[in-house]
């Protein structure tokens, strides 16, 4: 028998480390200034965001009040400072529990497919066309106002897009080779799920998730609006900019600033999902 | 003044339901007036009565009994005769016990005659309120053909049908209604009184409401020229209108009265001690509210101290009453008298979305921490905030009171006297206060019921059931050429006088 | 001789991606000759597309072209946008790889055919509709009325390769750039298509240029071929020729790569390594690192394309040492 | 120098009759009028014996069934009917752990070498991880099994480390033959292994291909459109067409005289390399019918030259030739040799 | 065309609606305070609170009560208003319009804004222009919607008196006119969500080898952006139009209340703090039925523009 071996190929050169974008860069620059403010908000108020100043009502911005202050003299800057951390709660909150939900409930059906899938559609399908705000509303209502509240009921929506997402994803992967491979190899099909394909269907999911974190934050204003939002004397963006909209005319600092800071998060999520839609699309 | 053109008024939301009987709300009350007509009207500045559809009235000696004179040649708004039979089929309906919240204004009726332009209402009892009834929405007269001819089953079904398109004797009569958008009353061109040119009024040929609920927007109609009246102005926003050259920013003294309702039983629902139960506590937290501050934080100004549970445009309102000026000093001394030395949780119920609810309470945390009472506010919606309370479910909650008929009894009967309501359900019950209301009802002698009045207020106060805030007006911001629109403080707004510059 | 209808001259194009300029295409000449059909092969990388796209500036920017294409007198490169339409789909015409992909979706295949009659020969409404059935007819598309209104994915994969030809000849061209037009094909089919593309070559007297890497295919319809290496032309001849005595090492080393070129299940002679990497090309000839005739003279500098015989253009410096190779060139079917 | 492959060596897979089907969507509309409902026929009926330690070609065109066979072989399909035995295992009726134990031993290596390792681990990571799986080798063992498994397909250690994206389509290739050898396995079934490669990387595979098959006396089911691949490396070649095998023969044979009409325009269609050997005239003309709407009797009776009434009718059967080949054409039927003329491969 | 489909999602929409139905009727009954506490308000009487549940039926029990209020639905008959006294179904009809109207409007409007900009910000992708179209749209995008329309309110409206400051006007040239601004607040937050995926799409169309072979054939930019790129780029975005039309309808509330458009929104929220039971169901139920259908327009244009998009 004649042995033949091939010689060992030699490895292209190790690709140059590709760095993120800086798109990606630059929205987690802004997270950590976010982080920062949610963090140590007390190093970097100059006041107390609840204390009233009856000496100071409504005045504008100063550089002893670079925001200005409110109707009760509170210094609007301190106020957009401790407010960074309670909307970064409610980011996290109104999509956490939507996103763990939703993409394993999507990863299952949509390895699973047939009844478990249909039925789940029709869950999601009724949830879809219940009207969102309003049935947050209702379910807030009835639970009663206050953040937690308003998490209930973003949750109890929130999850139908990342299962859609996520289905459609782990249904497409799922045809990769790949995944077939896997069970040529005799893997289990929870590890196949689990290790192989929610990694890899998870990512639109993710991108879909920074897009959330600022929809839920505005979600918070718009119930702050209706007065079910964050509850007094909590300072949050959406409800400053909301209990600001009287003054518009006559103090607009007070709404502008909190109003800026929405941006700025916003901006902050928009940048760090499109970074990571780029960042973590695997290279062919 | 000038006669014919439409004014346009912006109102926060639209009626509901345009029956004098079965309505429930501010909403149909403060505008209803236009459309019926009573027989006796409220003045403008709220504190007596002045002949409406009768033109005079008279009581017997013993109180018994009372003969009202209507006018001639009344007329509906389609031109159809008013009757006295009208009259007594009005007022047997509106104190039909069996329909609508409101018949017991006129529980002391015991049977009405009626014989040409007479009217005479026979009394169970001598009632001192009955002319301010008689000046109440609820006693509209109403056509009884056109009532009985509408279609439906029974009463309620009638009223349905009947209210989509009222006909009343009221200075205006409804012609377009467009619901949750706008409303347009018309001239009633049969109405009885006259203009200061002699002429029938109203001066205006319509008067058209348009619903805008958000503040901001309605405001900035009202400054481009779209809307003439603006209700509901934002108290925070007085300051800046009144300095707006082509706007009358006008505060009409009113009724109202924004108060704190306690829970006064000594156990909460669930058991629980209740802090409040105790006197010192109430008065403390009283005291330590500085209402100065408050009605500048909350009011911008425009408010005024509460001295009474009632307000000071009430009928029999004891002037000499003291309130309760802020002292910390003797609040921290209360406290110190009581049981919670070292202060207490306690929680407030406020309505949902309500700014001014908002800020009241976030003032009162700070000032009530500085006796170591600590405020958690709890937001509810109305609905939600009324079924808590009607459950007697509830330490502490914002309320507001504005009367709706001209006599300090309404509102006692709800503050101050158990039996109605368990006094706004605070569980407040005095004997003493009881009694001399009871006294009150029958008492035909204005004296005499004006000292019981000072005894029942000052009794209230020494009980501090409620901790006193402030009246505040109603900020009704107008272009400078409207002229004559008035807001009663009873809250109706009346535009038989109004008219439009020219 | 004749005069070539197209001459291409030094072309260059240059694609910047993120890890530094992609050099796709240097230094590329060649003429066609009127009627000539041209095999352009080379292995997956080498240029091969992005060389013919560059023939009617298909490239957007960034990518750079540089260079010239002399068509009709002008050069296609640095005419204005007008003209080079005229030129593109009228009198050049392009077929691609994958018919599914090159078909727009969402538009039946005969609005696919009316709108390049309508841009190049002006006709429209029932002409264009008979005219293209007509076209479809000549690709051999049964029933070709009928199908116009189909959507392409209502065709078969050999159907819609006949549907984008007709597409391509609507303007009745005078040259054809056809892109692997039957890679994705099965055998009995791109026989079918090659045999079509025989046919109408002669009827309508185009000249084609045929990109492909499957060498089988190259010698069942070309003329005369170009080998592509590393974004370089390295050798053309004609097809007889190239087959025989290969001029170029790497030629070589592709024919004898094939199977069937060694005894059944003995190992296979492959090119070891892989292709150049074109961002970053070693000095001197690109196939140098896997190439066994390797001298130091091709590290030093890179060969020219030269004329090593008549009408043989090779860039290897050794290429009279190749062996020929004609013995070794065993049949699928015996 | 090949393995002698006696007509007597044991079979190690015997297919029998396997038939698989793939339904289709129906519309309401065509259910309530109680339409059948439609199915693409892949596989119908497929007779095929894989011989202990040969390779086996497998070639048809696309859509023919060939990756449907392949797929419901290592029962990533469950097949409608029909049986496959894998030495004593009835295959079709494995489940859990014996269907995995079946696995290991027949793998089977795919043809895309983009999508089939997970881009997100390590070649480390993806063999360990088949090593573990089924417990091939204890964890403390499993790093020095990953450097020889990395020799044996020629890649170098440091390759461990590393992503897919690394990786050229070729030595992905490798990688995904590396994981199926860290199975051990008995058989291969390599679908399109090599035809996203190009041609000179393309030999490189093909040679590992054949040393393993060598040194580990594997048995390979390969299947490809290739036929000069197929070719090369296979000891026998099966050809498919609609689902159905319509010839089995050794490769010299087949090739040399190819039987079925199919088999024979397939061979013709394929472009040699030798420019002087043209034909203007196809080989074959029409296309493959839909497998929603396969023909009566011989599939191929639709493009074949020498289809007669009877090819329409009856189905023809998988019959073995007196000199060996097995072949399903009315023309090799029992009654009679075949017209001689019209075995002539038009040219 | 695919009518066998089109009957289908009509009769798929049937259990949904059952469940909406059911759920909707059990979650307004779970609300805390009832009709009752929300219409007479803080004064009522035990007495008077009893009587009125009672004449509502409000006494009976949960089942009876969903009996009814099946039985009454089959009939055509979503009941009265609590508040309002008056049918239901009369309510909707006059409110739905103008949502409907207000939706629409925004729709048209975001897609306006959306196509041209999105080609733009495509073809010049990474360049100024797209930098600055995205980020404006960003901008739109994370500030509450109240404020855009307070701020187009004192700008447009106050400030400028381009527009009417609210209302709803007289016919369709007036809708046209009053509710530009509204549209305008929610067509801005539309295009914002649109810009985003159909610059992704008309990119990623960009690329695709059927936008080469049209310019192989010598076609005209233009035509190749509208025939080719833009019909395939809207594919993807159409679904996701549906989706937030959806949206749109339901999320009207605030654009409503700010701007005083007495739509269905806006009357919603006012049953829901008003406990009026009839008018909740009965408007999540026409929500769901138009939602329902605005999918099925939305998958029968998406079969339309895609000739391979199999309805199933
Ligand atoms: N748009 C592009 N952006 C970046 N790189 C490109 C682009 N187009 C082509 N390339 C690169 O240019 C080189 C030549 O590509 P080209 O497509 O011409 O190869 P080819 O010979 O046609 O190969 P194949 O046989 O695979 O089609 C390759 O390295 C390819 O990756
Ligand atoms: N999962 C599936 N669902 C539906 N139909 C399928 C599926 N897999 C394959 N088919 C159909 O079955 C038939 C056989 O397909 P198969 O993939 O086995 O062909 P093939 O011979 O491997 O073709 P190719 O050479 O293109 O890979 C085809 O008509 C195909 O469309
Ligand atoms: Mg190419
Ligand atoms: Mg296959
Ligand atoms: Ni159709």
């Amino acid at each position: 028998m004649t042995t033949m071996h091939s010689p060992a190929l030699e490895v292209a050169a190790r690709p140059r480390r590709r760095w993120p974008k800086p798109t990606l860069l630059i929205g987690l620059a802004l997270l950590l200034l976010l982080l920062a403010a949610a963090l140590f908000p007390r190093a970097l108020a100059p006041f107390s965001p609840t204390d009233f100043d009856y000496e100071a009502l409504l005045k504008g911005p100063s550089a002893k009040h670079p925001f200005g202050t409110d109707n009760f003299g509170r210094d609007v800057l301190s106020r957009v400072i401790y407010a960074t951390r309670v909307d970064l709660q409610i980011a996290v909150f109104t999509t956490l529990f939507p996103f763990l939900f939703g993409t394993l409930l999507g990863a299952l059906t949509g390895y699973l497919g047939r009844w478990s899938d249909a039925v789940v559609g029709r869950i999601a399908d009724l949830v879809v066309v219940f009207p969102f705000l309003v049935l947050v509303i209702a379910i807030v209502a009835v639970l009663g106002p206050g953040l937690t509240n308003m998490y209930i009921a973003v949750s109890a929506v929130g999850w139908v897009s990342y299962w859609r997402l996520t289905r459609g994803e782990v249904m497409n992967q799922k045809k990769a080779e790949y995944a077939q491979a896997g069970r040529v190899l005799g893997y289990s099909p929870g590890r196949i799920l689990l290790r192989h394909l929610l990694p890899n269907a998870v990512t639109p999911a993710i991108v879909y998730l920074m897009t959330d974190m600022s929809l839920g934050i505005l979600l918070g204003a718009s119930l702050g609006y209706l007065g079910l939002g964050a509850q007094p004397p909590t300072a949050e963006w959406g409800v400053m900019v909301a209990d600001g909209k009287n003054f518009m005319a006559t103090a607009w600092w007070i709404s502008t600033f909190p109003g800026l800071a929405l941006t700025l998060a916003g901006v902050t999520f928009s940048l760090i999902g499109d970074g990571l839609a780029d960042a973590l699309r695997p290279r062919a | 003044a000038t006669r014919g053109g439409q004014l346009t008024f912006g109102r926060y939301a639209d009626s509901l339901f345009l029956d004098p009987v079965l309505n429930d709300a501010n909403l149909d009350i403060w505008i209803l007036t236009n459309l019926y007509d009573t027989l006796l009207q409220p003045t403008n500045d709220g504190k007596g009565v002045q002949p409406g559809l009768a033109s005079s009235y008279t009581t017997s000696k013993d109180g018994k009994s009372m003969v009202l004179t209507l006018r001639p040649g009344l007329k509906f708004a389609d031109g159809s005769a008013l009757s006295a039979s009208d009259v007594k089929w009005s007022l047997d309906r509106a104190r039909n016990p069996e329909a609508g919240a409101w018949n017991s204004s006129l529980a002391s009726i015991n049977s009405i005659a009626v014989s040409g332009n007479k009217v005479t209402l026979n009394l169970k009892r001598p009632d001192p309120t009955l002319p301010a009834a008689l000046a109440t929405f609820n006693a509209a007269i109403m056509p009884q053909k056109l009532f009985t001819a509408a279609p439906g089953k029974n009463d309620a079904e009638k009223a349905k049908a009947f209210a989509e398109k009222p006909i009343g004797s009221g200075p205006f009569v409804l012609s377009e209604w467009k619901r949750g958008s706008y409303m347009v009353m018309k001239r009633n061109p049969y109405y009885w009184k006259k203009g200061d040119d002699g002429k029938a009024l109203p001066y205006l040929d319509s008067v058209r409401f348009e619903i805008i609920p958000d503040d901001n927007t309605r405001i900035l109609k009202l400054q481009a020229g779209e809307l003439q009246i603006a209700e509901f102005i934002p108290l925070s926003r007085v300051a800046e209108l009144k300095a707006d050259s082509r706007l009358n920013m006008t505060l009409f003294p009113s009724t109202k009265v924004n108060s704190i309702l306690m829970n006064n039983r000594p156990k909460l629902n669930d058991g629980t001690e209740n802090p409040l139960s105790d006197v010192n506590v109430r008065q403390a937290l009283n005291y330590a509210a500085n209402k100065d501050a408050l009605i500048q934080v909350v009011t911008y100004g425009t408010g005024k101290p509460m001295k009474s549970y009632m307000s000071a445009t009430t009928p029999l309102f004891d002037a000499k009453q003291p309130g309760f000026p802020y002292d910390l000093v003797k609040a921290k001394a209360l406290m110190a008298a009581s049981k919670y030395k070292n202060g207490f949780e306690v929680t407030v119920l406020a309505t949902s979305g309500n700014a001014d609810d908002l800020a009241l309470l976030t003032a009162l945390q700070q000032m009530w921490g500085a006796i170591g009472v600590k405020l958690k506010i709890e937001q509810l919606d109305a609905a939600t905030k009324t079924a808590r309370y009607r459950a007697n479910d509830f330490q502490m909650r914002t309320a507001a009171w504005t009367n709706d008929i001209n006599d300090p009894s309404q509102i006692t009967t709800y503050y101050a006297v158990f039996d109605n309501i368990e006094s706004v359900h605070t569980g407040f019950k005095s004997a003493e206060i009881d009694k001399l209301f009871a006294q009150s009802q029958q008492e035909l002698n204005p004296a005499k019921r004006a000292a019981q009045y000072q005894q029942i207020q000052s009794l209230y106060l020494k009980a501090a059931p409620i901790v006193y805030l402030y009246e505040t007006p109603y900020p009704v911001a107008m272009s400078k050429k409207v002229k004559g629109f008035f807001q009663i403080p009873l809250g109706n707004n009346l535009f038989a006088g109004a008219y439009l510059e020219k | 001789m004749t005069a070539p209808l197209l001459k291409v001259r030094d072309l260059n194009v240059r694609i910047p991606t993120p890890g530094g300029v992609l050099h796709a295409v240097r230094g590329v000449n060649f003429d066609l000759l009127p009627g000539e059909m041209l095999g352009l092969v080379g292995e997956s990388g080498s240029g091969k597309s992005v060389t013919l796209r560059s023939l009617i500036r298909l490239h957007r920017p960034p990518i750079r072209m540089t260079g010239s294409v002399e068509y009709g007198g002008q050069n296609l490169l640095d005419v204005s946008e007008a003209k080079l339409r005229d030129v593109r789909g009228g009198q050049i015409s392009m077929i691609f790889q994958e018919p599914m992909s090159a078909l727009n979706p969402v538009l039946t295949v005969g609005e696919q055919i009316g709108e390049n009659l309508r841009e190049h020969k002006g006709l429209r409404g029932r002409a264009a509709q008979e005219r293209a059935a007509e076209l479809l007819d000549l690709t051999g598309i049964p029933s070709p009325r009928a199908r116009l209104a189909d959507y392409p994915h209502q065709f078969s994969g050999g159907m819609r390769q006949r549907a984008m030809i007709a597409i391509a000849l609507a303007s009745e061209p005078q040259l054809l750039l056809a892109d692997e037009p039957t890679t994705a094909l099965d055998v009995t089919i791109q026989d079918q298509i090659l045999r079509l593309l025989l046919r109408l070559r002669e009827e309508l007297h185009m000249s084609v240029i045929l990109v492909t890497h499957d060498l089988g295919v190259v010698a069942q319809t070309c003329d005369r071929v170009a080998v592509m290496y590393g974004g370089r032309l390295v050798e053309t001849a004609g097809v007889n020729d190239l087959f025989h005595a290969p001029k170029h090492a790497y030629t070589l080393g592709l024919l004898r790569s094939l199977p069937g070129a060694g005894e059944h299940r003995r190992p296979l002679q492959p090119i070891p390594g892989g292709p150049p990497d074109l961002r970053s090309l070693p000095p001197g000839c690109p196939f140098a690192p896997r190439c066994g005739y390797v001298t130091e003279e091709c590290r030093a500098g890179e060969p020219p394309l030269l004329e090593v015989a008549p009408g043989r253009f090779s860039a290897c410096i050794h290429s009279d040492e190749l062996p020929a190779l004609k013995a070794s060139l065993e049949e699928v079917s015996a | 120098m090949t393995v002698p492959l006696s007509k007597s060596t044991p079979p190690l897979m015997e297919i029998h009759n396997l038939t698989k089907t793939f339904p289709v969507a129906q519309s309401l509309l065509s259910r309530w009028r109680g339409q059948p409902r439609k199915a693409v026929q892949a596989l119908t009926d497929v007779e095929l014996t894989v011989r202990r330690g040969e390779t086996l070609g497998i070639v048809g065109e696309s859509g023919c069934g060939k990756s449907t066979l392949a797929r419901t072989l290592v029962r990533l399909y469950d097949a409608d009917r029909g049986s496959v035995r894998y030495g004593e295992l009835d295959v079709l009726a494995l489940r859990g752990a014996d269907l995995r134990q079946y696995n290991r031993r027949v793998q089977m290596i795919f043809q895309d070498p983009y999508s089939s390792l997970n881009p997100r681990m390590t070649v480390e990571a993806v063999l360990r991880e088949a090593l573990s799986v089924h417990k091939m080798r204890p964890a403390t063992e499993q790093p020095a099994r990953v450097r020889e498994l990395l020799q044996l397909v020629g890649l170098p250690p440091e390759a461990a480390g590393r992503l897919p994206h690394e990786f050229s389509g070729g030595q992905r290739q490798r990688i995904g033959i590396a994981r199926a050898l860290a199975l051990e396995p008995e058989c291969l079934i390599a679908d399109e292994l090599v035809s996203a490669l190009d041609v000179s990387v393309q030999a490189q595979v093909v040679n590992l291909l054949l040393e393993l098959q060598e040194r580990l006396n594997l048995t390979v089911l390969f299947v490809a459109h290739d036929l000069r691949l197929v070719r090369h490396i296979s000891h026998r070649v099966a050809v498919m067409y609609l689902g159905r095998v319509v010839e089995v023969s050794e490769t010299q044979t087949i090739f040399a005289t190819p039987r079925h009409p199919y088999t024979q325009a397939l061979l013709a269609a394929a472009p040699t390399l030798d420019p002087s050997r043209r034909t203007a005239a196809p080989a074959i003309t029409g296309e493959l019918p839909s497998p929603l709407n396969v023909p009566s009797g011989c599939a191929f009776r639709t493009r074949c030259p020498h289809a007669f009434d009877r090819c329409a009718t009856e189905r023809p059967a998988l019959l073995k030739l007196a000199d060996g080949p097995e072949v399903a054409c009315h023309l090799y039927d029992s009654d009679g040799s075949p017209p001689a003329a019209s075995l002539k491969v038009a040219t | 065309m695919h009518a066998s489909y089109v009957i289908r999602r009509l009769l798929q929409i049937i259990p949904t609606f059952l469940a909406v139905m059911l759920v909707v009727f059990l979650l307004v009954r779970l609300l805390p305070g009832d009709p009752a506490s929300a219409i007479l308000g803080d004064r009522a009487t035990a007495e008077i609170v009893e009587r009125t549940n009672r004449e509502l039926g409000l006494d009976r029990p949960l089942p009876v009560q969903f009996g009814v209020f099946v039985r009454n639905l089959l009939q055509g008959d979503l009941g009265d208003s609590i508040s309002l006294k008056i049918p239901v179904l009369r309510l909707i009809g006059e409110r739905l319009p103008t949502t409907l109207f207000l939706t629409a409007y925004a729709a048209v409007l975001g897609v306006l804004m959306a196509v041209p900009l999105a080609v733009v910000a495509a073809v010049r992708r990474n360049t100024w222009v797209d930098g600055v179209i995205r980020a404006v749209f960003q901008v739109g995008l994370s500030l509450p919607v109240f404020y855009v329309a307070l701020q187009l309110l004192s700008l447009l409206g106050a400030r400028l008196g381009w527009f009417p400051i609210g209302g709803y006007g007289e016919g369709f040239g007036e809708h046209l006119y009053h509710l530009f601004l509204p549209a305008l607040t929610l067509g801005l937050n539309l295009a914002a969500i649109l810009v985003r995926t159909l610059r992704n799409s008309i990119i990623e169309v960009l690329t695709a080898e059927y936008v080469d072979f049209a310019r192989a054939k010598g076609l005209r930019s233009r035509v190749i952006m509208t025939r080719h790129v833009l019909r395939n780029a809207l594919i993807a975005t159409i679904t996701l139009l549906g989706l937030n039309i959806g949206a749109l309808i339901g999320g009207a509330v605030i654009t409503e209340t700010v701007f005083a458009i007495p739509g269905v929104g806006r009357l919603m929220v006012d049953a829901i703090f008003g406990r009026d039971y009839p008018v909740i169901q009965g408007l999540t139920l026409t929500f769901a039925l138009i939602v329902s259908l605005v999918f099925l327009i939305t998958d029968l244009i998406h079969a339309r523009l895609d000739p391979r998009a199999e309805l199933s």
